[in-house]
């Protein structure tokens, strides 16, 4: 699954609390409208970009969703999320959408370890 | 009764402006007054006219500044956070020798004196961080 | 008698700190992250705060956590809940 | 110590993090100035302002000391610290400057309620 | 080695851009070379000409433009996060219909693209936030 | 191999997460707020990635940790030292 070349945004933030989730799947889609191959990994609240009963914020403040389901469009289609950080927040694999890839902790440093290019937010 | 609002965090970077404004609404549509907002720490962003979302983003400024047209609410920035945050006057901006400012009415640079002031004068003030 | 606004997450420092300010007869009121708490009914302040601690609906939905918060039977308020409150109670803290 | 018609400004940011710390700072100085009785609380991370030995940060970074040192010019003597929160962090009262009043962890909520007035940092 | 860096703090509310800045200089007097920095999120704020620091304090702004000038580093803003924090370039202020600025050389607007170009580009690309 | 910058407390969840990322042969790099982990030389990491496990010195001064960081002996490095680290591993990553 993991390639060399490709590129892993790390998502950690959840939506509507600050902007880092919708600035990090900005990366994320214009590395891939570049050409690279991107995987992304969602750890602690960044799950929450995951919830498929989401709604938009108040009156102005654009729902996560409709970028998540972009994602596919530009052939980003692994999404990765650490089985613990799932526990740790009472959440089960059912709240979130479909096509999420669920993997244990222990493999977490072995994902950043195989990709040469990360970025974290 | 008469409310005074806090706003301490940035438009986009931090939901507490959306959090503040809607609660305003609220506010208003229970019959309350709102005597002033006060913008202070990041929240002094909220003021600048130079803020451009995306058009399908609200733009805060707007709000607030329809806010101040409608109901009359004061819309007050410390000066002190806004100068070191990049946020100017016409008045401040020739002082400064700068070539642009970025804010102007209906929100007025003023000193913290204004937020203490405001909490004195208001049955309730809620912060907004 | 204070009404404690919380925004951010209840394993947060500033849940831990609000934890510590609250009176026998506070309120508390969970918004934005703060609305991540209805995944933990265990939580000590559900119990420390019964039964005046409320969750802001229009942040619950916005996370997808409405139907989470009503399977827990969690207490929810609109907006003018949240004004009712600052009626109420005369002084209101945030943290964050 | 309390008085109905004190300002309690409740400091919870470390020096150099953010921009917290010298805003309520700040906030307690003018208060004061305007003749208002002002009282601290320090929790959590916000103890590190009381920190004795504290430099300056980063070339162009204020030392929060010097701010710290002019409460007194300004008539504000009470600086409280919950005795928990320096506990959590594994410091000793040593470490702090003089002139700080410990207080158990239970006093807080009264503290809280004993002002009028409340602003949190 | 061909270093490039990531900031993503507002000057003054993080201590990142402050951090950055010191690991550049260290950098350079360790005989690398800074290809770009690249700001993102709220390190866009790094670029505003209206800063206006009390004089006691170091206005990033400022160093970070010597920066360009002594040693040829390329300063990056990425435009989306910019214009929605009311950081625009004169071009821009006329797209979109305002009367003022404050970005200007040596910081250029820019795509998200050139942050990618640049992680390409260079052997190390360090991230402060 | 790489290097994790860590520039919150050692109780954020940045700290957890650079935690969950760390791998065998990593090493980290204690900066801004994370220096406060020079407070508790019983966090977990401490032992997880020594002797790959560094305190920016510039951050511990300006924080008044520079002695208790010494007296805990524990390891500190000035930014020529961050900038030798950052050569001699090829990736690095911040948590925040």
């Amino acid at each position: 699954m993991a390639s060399p070349d490709a590129l892993l945004v790390v998502i950690r933030h959840a939506p509507h609390g600050s902007n880092w989730l919708r600035e990090g799947l900005d990366a994320a889609l214009v590395a891939a409208a570049f050409g690279q191959p991107v995987h992304l990994l969602f750890m602690g609240q960044g799950i929450m970009a995951l919830m498929k009963e989401q709604g938009s914020g108040a009156p102005g403040q654009k729902a996560t969703l409709p970028t998540i389901d972009m994602l596919e469009m530009y052939d980003i289609d692994t999404l990765w999320v650490a089985e613990g950080a799932l526990q740790s927040m009472n959440l089960s694999a059912d709240s979130l959408i479909e096509g999420v890839t669920l993997i244990a902790d222990q493999e977490v440093p072995e994902l950043l370890s195989q990709h040469a290019k990360i970025l974290n937010f | 009764m008469q409310y005074g609002l806090l706003v301490m965090g940035a438009p986009y970077s931090n939901p507490a402006p959306h959090s503040a404004l809607r609660f305003a609404h609220a506010l208003l549509s229970c019959g309350h007054q709102i005597t002033g907002v006060f913008f202070y720490h990041d929240g002094v962003h909220n003021a600048s006219s130079l803020m451009a979302p995306p058009q399908d983003e609200l733009n805060l400024r707007e709000a607030w500044a329809e806010l101040n047209q409608q109901h009359g609410v004061q819309l007050d920035v410390c000066i002190a956070a806004a100068l070191r945050r990049g946020v100017m006057s016409e008045s401040e901006a020739q002082r400064h020798g700068k070539q642009a400012c970025n804010i102007a009415a209906p929100f007025e640079l003023t000193g913290l004196g204004q937020l203490l002031e405001l909490q004195q004068r208001v049955d309730r003030l809620i912060t907004f961080a | 008698m204070i009404l404690h606004i919380l925004t951010k997450a209840p394993d947060s420092s500033a849940a831990t700190q609000m934890q510590q300010a609250l009176g026998e007869h506070d309120a508390v009121l969970l918004t934005e992250e703060a609305v991540t708490a209805a995944l933990d009914p265990s939580w000590v302040v559900w119990q420390q705060c019964q039964p005046r601690i409320f969750l802001l609906s229009e942040d619950l939905i916005s996370r997808g956590l409405a139907s989470i918060a009503a399977e827990n039977k969690l207490p929810t308020l609109e907006m003018e809940g949240f004004v009712a409150l600052t009626e109420q109670y005369e002084k209101t803290v945030t943290w964050y």
